[in-house]
């Protein structure tokens, strides 16, 4: 089946054809319908727009080294955290992973040439796009200074700042998030391939099923919350605004109700790449498959139930805010089914200690903390305390950048060889795995203590007694934006000077694994059928792991590991 | 039943095809119900606070035109469905007729819808600083081309609701977010009547080509479900804008 | 004073020590579990590392009795979490009866506190130990949260409704207040101090205020200028009932029903005078509706306070409830 | 039956035609049970017969009735996420005022909006 050819010498060459040099030039980039170019097309963008927020993270830190701020005045300090959080959130952690890597794999995952609305798929882009070029209008004319979260009147009344085209942008970006829902789901439900049942699903392919019911269900929600928000900004209209009778907390509801569960469309997917690379590198089956796939679908349901926990201190109800608090310790339940299953596996393997599975690691790790402290926040009595100060960033952090962004640069580095058809260095991705775990513990921990103290978010300056524990944060995020550049730097460098990887490098079991490295156009020469179980290495002997001496051609490539 | 028509290269057969087109097509609907969804709830939440206001505001519209726009609509779902009824039947002449149909009832309804906007203009009616809600009870009943009992009525209407809603700055802030909400979901309606409309044209060239038989019919039927769906935003729009509190007094 | 690294704020209300002692359970059960995950990942990790190129890991799919004690378990431990936070939220938002009153209005980018005796502060609360203190909120423009770190507690100011939030301070001394609700341009700097004074200097001090009128007689001023004297007479013959021993009680309403005459009532019936009809009563009166100030409301509210203990017209002594609408 | 399992069901003209009459009539009829007061009932009628309405749309026009199991059960999501949306929303708004209270005398904060 796999076109990889092997020279005398063992290693391996790229296929002669593949998606990448199926054909040149710009046009075959920007018309294309490959779901592998257009992830590739999402990759620039989206990483486009991590370098944007992320400049704006490095200058919030700079700016906050000291108590009076440093650096900017405090409408800048206003629009920085916002066009951070807008950038970061709607232009990065909800397109990320789904649409990158989510996008790459899923078709071939199930056996399939490609997804099952191609021009859609190039459409959504196309959406991003838009929706990104209103918000970097927004963000070059006087930029945004609402918070990412809108908050009526401040924003639809009070704000002098470029919120409409922000909206606009948010409202369109919306869109492309409903479009690649939508393509996944049909896809799944329609296009697997022979044998491909729902219980043989990979795992990555579940958490991105119950990640695209979310965006089908909530993004709806947001786009028309926001289009609420800009119509009364530029109309007068009066839905949220007390002025004329309308209700704010409205708006909280409606955002939340979408923005909460956006939270999970960042996290499940990244759990998706977490439950693909443990078994892979601890070389044993995934410990309750169906327990794992059924939390990735709870997770989306009840996660849709909880979302007015933001709302503990606004007045809202008593009787609502128990109900809520009940609810999201629900929620909780899945995610630790998914921890305790994941270091279950780990168990009795054998674990190699390459890239990915650092990451996945860490992922357990600040996953953990991110998780244990949403505890915290859930709870009534504290959130009284808790909520709206650092403690509220910390745990997000650990949620979206420990959780989702491992997740995502780990999937990245696990799939470089099938996207690239190259190994990127082991040695530095390494180093910048644990480069990237310091940093960011320094970061956000001593923000929990912070939080503790009661400083509350969204501060330009502070009381002089929270800076030590704010310049411990500040030397953080440079260790963190160093761990960031240089994986950019050195999967760039690979992508002409890496190692060539072949069909399967780890060995990994997925379907995606049995076609060349890259991938053809159509995915596979011929469609795949699927007779085995997910995660199974026992009764996989193409894997050539069963005997005592590696079957693969040749020497074992360094980047498998540490013997 | 053999399917014929193109097969695109993502799929194995064209029984496969189809079905995801249809799938496709009622997830994206779910994805409609939720975004409209969202302007409900504001409505359900404001009206539940304010139904005096609503009350009035509602009694602004003109009912006789709310109605006839209900029937031209459902009219029009009737002739989508025929067309669909066509197209499945391989009476490939009559699919672009009743296409046609369907195009000119949504066009009346556009119509329709603009001549009321125009009327709430005329009424000082749009949300904004020159929103005014007694503006018609102050004029003669002429100058709103209303009948002297509807004006009337509206004059003592008011009167209510100033005393119910706490006065007049207060009726007129609440009216006026009745007739945001007025405004706001009409306009997305009358939004997805355009754009159905656009692919309501598309789909009338394409069909007068013969291209739509029992065989392949996929989008008569996709559009055919949008347009739909759209009638049922109006089933609820209508009773919910117009016939709330209806001259109740 | 305050050390170069504080690690928890001071302890200095009611519920700081009730806070503290869920925190600490909830502290001790997530260390406890993450500790467990940590020691077990790292554990395995060096324990079961690749030993050759070829190895696979033991094929176990899973257990099921292991699934369930790890749903099931970690279920009571959440109830124990939600059902003690619960406990302390709605000890929270029920103030008891014995408040002593404090109007607080925030605007971009201020506070503005009001004492019951009308004392004015501006990002200053003083407030007695040992008493329980009510925060009564509303906002001007936007959305501000009102909180106190080393009480535990926090509100957010609502532009368009009172919300309140209660405490009863154990301990002098200062303590910084924050807004915490993102509120535009100086939200940092839109902060102060509540001062925890005895309750005999707060006594003296609040009866040392020079710097503003008494709200009561400011009420009484706008009773006059608004020209609510011309309805609302004191024996309750006017064309609106009688303030009279209102404040507190229990008003009959047209519909039958009744409803307490809080400082919320009276607010709704300065604003949308007709959404509750005193018995007895026609509706009649025009909405004060951008026409007064949330300050002014406060003042018409002390002032109406302040005629609690008058004689209420039709009924022989004070004391009974009586209807009546300011 | 086609291979995919989903029949492609032909609803004749005349059930089309009967279903455009029920709805003339559901309209006709919601316009005449708003000229009736029936105090708080007459919202709750005006959403029944819209909901009567609706269904009708959807299970003979849209071909609801005759559609595959995955689709229905599509369809009927789509409204369970909305009420959802709807429920617990209106779980905040409608308890707001009688909020459980340990005092005899509570400081009922009122919800009222100016």
């Amino acid at each position: 089946m796999s076109g990889t050819t092997t020279s005398s010498g063992g290693e391996y060459q790229l296929p002669r054809e593949h998606y990448l040099n199926a054909s040149y030039g710009i046009r075959s980039w920007l018309l294309t319908t490959d779901h592998k170019r257009i992830a590739l097309l999402y990759l620039a963008a989206v990483t486009f727009f991590f370098f944007v927020g992320g400049i704006f993270a490095t200058l919030i830190r700079i700016h906050l080294l000291t108590p009076n701020g440093l650096l900017v005045t405090p409408e800048t300090y206003n629009k920085l955290f916002t066009m951070h959080g807008v950038a970061m959130v709607f232009f990065f952690l909800i397109p990320s992973i789904p649409a990158i890597l989510g996008n790459f794999l899923i078709p071939i995952m199930i056996g399939a040439k490609d997804l099952a609305f191609p021009k859609i798929n190039l459409l959504s882009w196309y959406v991003y796009i838009i929706g990104g070029c209103f918000v970097l209008y927004s963000f070059g004319t006087g930029g945004l200074d609402t918070g990412w979260t809108f908050y009526t009147p401040l924003s639809s009344v009070y704000s002098n700042s470029a919120v409409t085209p922000a909206v606009i942008g948010i409202f369109i970006n919306g869109f492309s998030s409903i479009l690649t829902g939508l393509n996944f789901v049909v896809t799944v439900h329609t296009m697997r391939a022979p044998g491909m049942t729902w219980f043989r699903l990979p795992l990555f392919v579940w958490s991105h099923y119950a990640t695209s019911l979310i965006m089908i269900l909530g993004t709806p929600v947001i786009a028309i919350t926001v289009l609420l928000a800009g119509l009364e900004r530029i109309f007068h209209f009066g839905f949220f605004n007390p002025a004329y009778g309308g209700d704010p907390i409205l708006f909280q509801h409606l955002f939340w109700f979408y923005s909460h569960p956006a939270v999970y469309i960042m996290i499940l997917p990244a759990m998706g790449v977490v439950s693909e690379i443990i078994p892979t590198f601890v070389r044993k089956p995934i410990f309750g498959y169906s327990f794992v796939a059924a939390s990735s679908i709870g997770i989306a349901v009840i996660g849709f139930l909880v979302w007015a926990h933001h709302m503990f201190v606004t007045g809202e109800a008593t009787y609502a805010a128990i109900a809520f608090s009940f609810l999201s310790y629900l929620v909780a339940i899945p995610s630790a089914v998914k921890v305790f299953n994941w270091t279950a596996t780990l168990y009795k393997g054998s674990i190699s200690y390459d890239t990915p599975m650092l990451y996945a690691l860490g992922f357990i790790g600040l996953f953990t903390i991110g998780g244990l402290t949403g505890l915290f926040l859930a709870c009534l009595g504290l959130d009284i305390h808790l909520h709206d100060t650092y403690f509220v960033i910390a745990h997000f952090h650990y949620i979206m950048v420990g959780g989702a962004v491992m997740g995502y640069v780990g999937g990245l580095h696990f799939w470089w060889p099938k996207i690239t058809g190259r190994l990127y260095p082991e040695f530095l991705a390494r180093a910048a795995a644990i480069i990237l775990f310091i940093g960011f513990n320094l970061t956000f921990f001593p923000q929990f203590i912070l939080g503790g103290l009661g400083m509350p978010r969204r501060y330009h300056n502070y009381p002089p007694e929270f800076q030590v524990l704010n310049v411990m944060s500040t030397a953080g995020a440079s260790i963190l934006a160093l761990g960031y550049l240089l994986p950019m730097l050195y999967l760039t460098w690979s992508m002409r000077y890496g190692k060539i990887a072949g069909p399967n490098p780890w060995p990994a079991t997925g379907l995606e694994w049995k076609t060349d490295s890259p991938p053809l156009t159509e995915n596979f020469r011929e469609t795949p059928e699927v007779d085995w179980e997910p995660y199974d290495f026992v009764h996989r002997p193409d894997l050539g792991l069963t005997g005592s001496k590696p079957k693969l051609p040749g020497k074992l490539s360094p980047a498998h590991g540490d013997d | 039943m053999h399917r014929t028509g193109e097969l695109y290269g993502q799929y194995k057969t064209l029984e496969q095809q189809k079905e995801t087109a249809t799938l496709g097509m009622w997830v994206f609907l779910v994805t409609e119900i939720l975004f409209f969804g969202g302007m409900f709830l504001t409505y359900a939440i404001n009206r539940h606070e304010y139904p005096t206001a609503f009350g009035v505001g509602g009694n602004m519209l003109d009912l006789n035109l709310g109605f006839a726009n209900t029937v031209v609509l459902i009219a029009s779902s009737f002739t989508m469905a025929m067309s669909v009824w066509s197209a499945q039947t391989s009476n490939k002449k009559l699919v672009p007729i009743f296409l046609i149909f369907t195009l000119i009832l949504g066009i009346v309804f556009l119509g329709v819808k603009v001549v009321e906007y125009k009327q709430k203009f005329d009424h000082h009616l749009i949300p904004g600083h020159g929103f005014d809600i007694t503006y018609c009870s102050k004029q003669p009943a002429a100058v709103c081309g209303i009948s002297e009992e509807d004006h009337a009525k509206e004059i003592t209407e008011i009167k209510e609701g100033i005393e119910a809603d706490g006065g007049l700055v207060a009726l007129n802030a609440h009216a006026q977010l009745y007739f945001s909400l007025y405004f706001g979901m009409t306009g997305l309606h009358a939004l997805h009547m355009i754009v159905g409309a656009g692919l309501l044209v598309w789909l009338i060239l394409e069909s007068r080509k013969g291209r739509f038989d029992a065989n392949y019919n996929t989008p008569v039927e996709n559009i055919g479900l949008y347009w739909h769906f759209v009638d049922i935003v109006w089933i609820f729009l209508f009773p919910l804008l117009y016939l709330i509190n209806r001259h109740l007094a | 004073m305050q050390s170069q690294l504080p690690l928890y704020p001071e302890s200095a209300s009611n519920f700081s020590s009730q806070v503290d002692g869920l925190m600490l359970f909830m502290v001790a059960v997530c260390l406890f579990f993450g500790a467990l995950i940590c020691v077990a990942v790292v554990y395995f990790f060096f324990r079961y590392r690749r030993k050759t190129a070829d190895e696979i890991g033991a094929p176990i799919h899973g257990d099921l009795r292991l699934e369930i004690t790890w749903i099931v378990l970690p279920f009571f431990l959440l109830m124990a979490m939600f059902g003690w936070g619960a406990v302390i939220y709605v000890d929270y938002r029920h103030a008891p009866p014995d408040t002593l009153d404090v109007y607080v209005i925030g605007k971009q980018w201020m506070w503005k506190l009001q004492q019951p005796n009308g004392r004015r502060e501006i990002n200053e609360l003083h407030v007695p130990v040992d008493r329980n203190v009510r925060l009564i909120l509303a906002s001007e423009d936007v959305i501000h949260d009102f909180s106190v770190p080393a009480f535990r507690v926090k509100m957010d100011v609502m532009p368009g409704h009172y919300n309140s939030m209660w405490f009863k301070p154990t301990k002098t001394g200062r303590y910084h207040f924050f807004c915490s609700q993102y509120c535009g341009t100086s939200h940092a700097i839109m902060g102060g101090w509540v001062t925890v004074m005895e309750q005999d200097e707060y006594a003296a001090w609040l009866a040392g205020s020079t710097n503003s009128g008494d709200p009561v007689a400011e009420g009484a001023k706008l009773y006059n200028d608004l020209a609510c004297n011309t309805c609302h007479l004191p024996d309750g013959k006017g064309r609106g009932p009688s303030y009279n021993g209102v404040y507190g009680s229990k008003v009959k309403l047209a519909d039958g029903s009744a409803v307490l005459a809080d400082d919320a009532y009276i607010r709704e019936s300065i604003l949308q005078p007709n959404a509750k009809i005193v018995a007895g009563f026609q509706p009649v009166m025009p909405s004060f509706q951008g026409l007064v100030t949330e300050d002014q409301i406060i003042a018409l509210t002390a002032y109406i306070k302040a005629q609690k203990d008058q004689p209420v017209p039709g009924k022989p002594a004070a004391g009974e409830p009586a209807t009546g609408k300011k | 039956m086609s291979e995919n399992g989903h029949q492609e069901h032909v609803v004749s003209p005349k059930l089309y035609a009967t279903i455009l009459a029920a709805l003339l009539f559901g309209t006709w009829l919601t316009v005449q049970a708003a000229k009736i007061d029936l105090g708080r009932w007459n919202i709750v009628l005006a959403l029944l017969i819209a909901t009567i309405k609706m269904s009708l749309v959807i299970l003979f026009f849209m071909h609801g009735k005759y559609s595959s199991r995955r689709t229905q059960l599509v369809i009927v999501s789509g409204f369970f996420w909305l009420a959802i949306m709807l429920g617990l929303t209106m779980t905040d708004y409608s308890t707001r005022k009688p909020e459980p209270s340990r005092s005899a005398n509570p400081p009922a904060i009122a919800i009222h909006r100016a």
